[in-house]
């Protein structure tokens, strides 16, 4: 039976009934098992199946991924927890050196089943460290599926599926979208594809390709525009890597225009392979240039609140976009 | 202020034993300064003042200020998220701090950074970033830089206990251990990092012994003693000026408040809240500096009032300074 | 008076002359002081200039980079290094956290003016761990030059001027052109641009953004090109962040084509972004898709050597490449 | 192989000073087939049989042979880049150890990963990756893995000086202290990192002291000396295995050669070479066993006969062994 949770509620959610079905599955991080989690991610885990299970780690960042990666080479399904993405760099050569590249080495001798949630994303005020995309480092190296949902439903469905997925994940969670962020969730465990983006609102004009909290930022303005007259398909990728190329060069096929939204900074964003693969693949489809609405090359995001503000894409901005775009 | 002149005469010279009633009466000022600081820094947060957290050093106040206290103006402060008031200790001035907080141009960061993440270049004073443990690496190399300019300054850096997990903390003390740095790295133990207690976080129990893993000194002390705090730390001062190397300063205290103010604090017992709040070093303090006849019920009052009115004013000059433009947020990216 | 040197006597002699001119210039590593480094890049520093300005540092990249910063603080110009690009795991926070957001989080008050020389690149029997590129991860966050020279004469130039800069820069040195490129170089010092792109030979059929060991390949190609009648203008980058926008831009409005060749895998490596940038702002005189000729998305770069070549970009795939463009 | 069977017996029921004969063998036969190999494996280096690099283990062999030597078939064993011969001491057939170093498709990871990093799933031997102190880390993580299914399997894991400097390192001590888990951290000292020496590395003497800054047991060893490392590590895994938590053995010890193959390491005194080859652990374990009369000159040439055999075979294989097609570049990404 589905009901309308919040996103948070739906990634704890699957959490518990993961760790219900399957005892190979175990959590670990700052932060976490107590304390339940800085936004209450993983509530009520520790009190259920205990410190074996759910464990509150040293603070250390590459210990936390390192140990997940050796525990699933016994049979593991661990789930790590990295506390903001800003913290992520201890962890980078345990991602992207060693799990990342287990399999590869290894010619499939080992395989390494890890799920690392990573809340990311700006506009709450986080400052300088609290508030990075940093998708582009992953995304860009073969070997790890990093994902990042926008709804509730696909939170729950998405990261059920990464955890029964063999491969390394990255799961990214925009800790805007925690408590903003509703959908009717069903009860029971199910799976989204992690090989699938979403066209969350068909259109004839143009093709918005987004992600992550400008998922909901654009299906605003995207109604707006309807209202204007320009009939916008809305795509969350839901997954940065791979990217599911089909169902993006499908959609600016048809429209024949594309805008990207993103949140992080321009340069080599999500954006940049967007841009890249649809001019190789869709070019002659192309009735005006691909566009990007995106942070500012700034170091992301500037504390103060006018500065935050100057940062985060808001409809505002997105409407100017696309008012460009179908005016080109 | 009267402090700091005792900062510049009472240290070195004075043996541990025999403290001037001039740098008593300045610790205990400065503790309850601190203190008053912090207070109002979260009374501040919870009325919506400012934006992002803050991250309560209350409690903490031996360490903080018996380790920075004796510093000379060209020494460095390399300070962690919970150490705002260590800029204070390290002279900033309270208009600046407050401006801190609100985020705004009068802040030494223009609104840049957030509450917690205080620098002031001026001071020496690292303007930190959030990422644990960094401070120690940077003021490790500051050291580093000082000492091959065969200067006597010193690098004060503080963290807390669960930063001395993280790998990065180590290579700063081998590092240090190698060339024989003037570094100071106060640990301020308070048992807890976020809600992950001492025993998830390493297998020690005195965290001076992480020292040990370097060939480096490594001392712990009471850290709600000040006067136990200040002649360890002055005596590594010392010795870190004289080319004898860095020293791991253990101040085992505690954390009276959540570890930011978004955080209730549920995972610990009230028990050891309560028996914690205690051991409050700022009346035990007060009782030493009684029992000497340092303090009067009339000082305690008029050092408080002083207090009050210069918070007052900083608070006043914070909220009257302007938020930078949105545009500030293109500029001091290049040089 | 100039003569013709290798890449790694340039850089040699560029360290040589920047620590003899500016007693703040400083080196540390591993391996760099007593050995001269694995390929020699550090070579006569340290019987020169002794311990206290050439340092064998811990096996530590994190403190290497750190300990840069904290020297940068109070008047040092360090130029530290990361043995291969591979190791620079452990300093991604320093760099990119620290290094490159100070001046930004102090407003100015803080800058730090390090040059971290970083050996990277495949096609030399490395494997999957002395192989790779990773300018992507830097070149996408704000505050930090990233360059890649491709000849000689730049690497001295460029280095020389990274030193005198005031901003942190990464210095990508490819180790294949260590002892491959050669060029007239002036003996006495002298710096190179870092906000230029060179146009290494003009041409009017189509533009080749590169750089670089990729560089010297496309030139290779063009000229072969060239017989079969197709005039191609090879763009060396040589700074991948900040990007020069204009020339590369300008060059592409008059050629009206382009085709992009880097050594990195596809996905999200530098082309992705020059794509972008194309197609945002010359997109009216495409007259055909910006192409890519990239390395494949797999774990750069597999060791034996059938799997090595089949990674490697070579004058036959850029060949194919610009053949297919110019029959667009 | 006749060792096999002296592993499975010889180990925990024998006290440290009365080995059995067999034992004392088998040790022997190891470290010379180790020191064959490797030899080998240089001469075909230099020979341009092979792409890549290869880094000698020749003069360490005690270390490597003496921590293994004891290990069952169900414990896991976390190369680093100087160990490839840790894999024959974990019964990896010479076979495939040869075809790693081709680059073939007889090798485990079928030419995917340099001939340094050789890994063996079926014998849980962890494919290494060049990051220095990674296969501590990841060994930890198996640990921590089989400590919760309550298994009696430890890890050992090997690296160098150098390693003990990164944070990685001590991240994995720390976590295995806090869990207690049954590893053995082997650190073959050999004062050397590529070329730097021990003095700028760390501050410590002994390496095995890195322990003291996580709470956990440390040991220092001749490396030289093969029966003092195989006591001090049969008597750490066997605390492992009791869930009396992990050791740093540290054995001190040379490498004879550069760090790799395209290292002639000039950067070091002759003497200092020469004084250490003297202290080479094969003659001298040769001269142990022919005071006990348990070796002549005959057993030395039919053990060395033996191995010269099955490495002729082993290269011959791999010479055979095809190149992976160019294509399979694309396999074994994903899942
Ligand atoms: C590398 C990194 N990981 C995680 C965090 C999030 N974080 C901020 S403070 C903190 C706990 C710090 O504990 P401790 O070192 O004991 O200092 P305390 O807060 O108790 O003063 C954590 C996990 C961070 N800032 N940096
Ligand atoms: C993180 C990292 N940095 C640098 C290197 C390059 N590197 C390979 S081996 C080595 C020296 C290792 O020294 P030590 O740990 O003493 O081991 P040894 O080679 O002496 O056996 C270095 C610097 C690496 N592989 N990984
Ligand atoms: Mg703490
Ligand atoms: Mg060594």
């Amino acid at each position: 039976m589905a009901r309308t949770i919040t996103y948070i509620d739906a990634i704890n959610e699957a959490l518990h009934q993961e760790m219900e079905r399957d005892s190979r599955v175990c959590i670990l991080g700052e932060d976490l098992g107590m304390g339940g989690g800085v936004f209450k991610a993983t509530a009520g885990l520790y009190q259920k199946f205990g410190e074996e299970r759910v464990l509150d780690s040293p603070l250390a960042e590459g210990i936390i991924i390192a140990a997940a990666i050796g525990a699933s080479l016994v049979g593991y399904r661990p789930v790590p927890e990295i506390q903001f993405a800003d913290f992520i760099g201890d962890a980078v050569d345990p991602i992207l050196q060693q799990a990342a590249k287990l399999r590869y080495r290894s010619a499939g001798g080992y395989s390494c089943p890890i799920t690392i949630r990573v809340c990311w994303g700006g506009g709450t005020g986080g400052g300088l460290y609290h508030s990075q995309e940093n998708t582009t480092w992953f995304a860009h190296e073969p070997g790890i599926r990093v994902l990042a949902p926008s709804t509730a439903y696909d939170a729950k469905g998405m990261l059920i599926a990464a955890i029964r997925d063999e491969n390394p994940v990255l799961f990214f969670e925009h800790k805007k979208l925690y408590r903003t962020a509703k959908s009717e969730v069903p009860e029971e465990p199910y799976t989204v594809s992690l090989d699938e983006a979403a066209v969350r609102r068909p259109g004839r004009d143009m093709t918005v390709l987004t992600y992550g909290y400008m998922a909901s930022v654009v299906m605003e303005a995207a109604e707006e525009m309807a209202k204007r007259g320009v009939d916008a398909e809305v795509v969350d990728l839901r997954t940065l890597a791979p990217l599911d190329k089909k169902t993006i060069v499908e959609s600016v096929r048809k429209t024949n225009r594309c805008l990207i939204v993103h949140e992080d900074t321009k340069t080599l964003g999500i954006g940049a392979e967007l841009s890249a693969i649809l001019n190789e693949e869709a070019f002659d489809d192309l009735d005006a240039p691909i566009m990007r609405v995106t942070g500012p090359d700034v170091p992301p995001v500037p504390f103060s609140p006018p500065l935050e503000k100057f940062f985060m894409v808001d409809k505002e901005k997105v409407l100017a976009g696309m008012e460009k775009l179908a005016a080109y | 202020m009267a402090t700091k002149v005792n900062r510049a005469t009472a240290v070195g010279d004075a043996p541990a034993s025999r403290h001037s009633p001039e740098l008593l009466l300045g610790l205990y000022r400065m503790m309850v300064k601190c203190r008053m600081c912090d207070e109002k820094a979260r009374i501040l947060f919870k009325q919506g003042k400012y934006a992002g957290n803050f991250y309560s050093n209350v409690g903490q106040e031996g360490g903080e200020v018996g380790a920075a206290f004796s510093l000379r103006e060209d020494d460095w402060v390399a300070p962690s998220h919970r150490d705002w008031t260590s800029c204070i200790v390290k002279g900033a001035p309270l208009k600046a701090c407050f401006a801190q907080l609100y985020g705004k141009t009068d802040s030494p960061d223009r609104g840049k950074s957030t509450p917690a993440h205080m620098g002031y270049p001026e001071l020496h004073i690292i303007t930190p970033a959030s990422t644990i443990a960094a401070q120690l690496m940077i003021g490790t190399g500051v050291a580093w830089g000082l000492k091959r300019q065969a200067k006597d300054s010193v690098v004060v850096s503080f963290c807390g206990d669960g930063a001395t997990s993280i790998g990065w903390f180590h290579e700063a003390l081998n590092f240090a251990g190698v060339h024989r740095l003037p570094m100071l790295y106060v640990v301020q133990n308070n048992l807890w990092a976020e809600s992950v207690p001492l025993r998830l976080q390493t297998a020690l129990t005195d965290l001076s012994d992480r020292a040990k893993g370097h060939g480096i000194t490594g001392v712990s002390v009471d850290g709600n003693d000040i006067l136990a705090v200040y002649d360890a730390a002055t005596k590594a001062i010392a010795r870190a000026r004289a080319g004898q190397g860095p020293t791991v300063l253990e101040c085992k205290t505690y954390r009276w408040y959540g570890h930011s103010e978004i955080d209730p604090a549920k995972y610990r017992m009230p028990e050891e809240v309560a028996e914690w709040k205690k051991k409050d070093p700022i009346p035990r303090f007060e009782k030493y500096l009684a029992d000497r006849k340092l303090l009067s019920d009339q000082i305690k009052k008029q050092v408080r009032d002083e207090i009050t009115r210069e918070i007052d004013e900083a608070v006043e000059f914070a909220e009257k300074s302007p938020y930078p433009a949105p545009e500030e947020a293109l500029e001091h990216i290049w040089a």
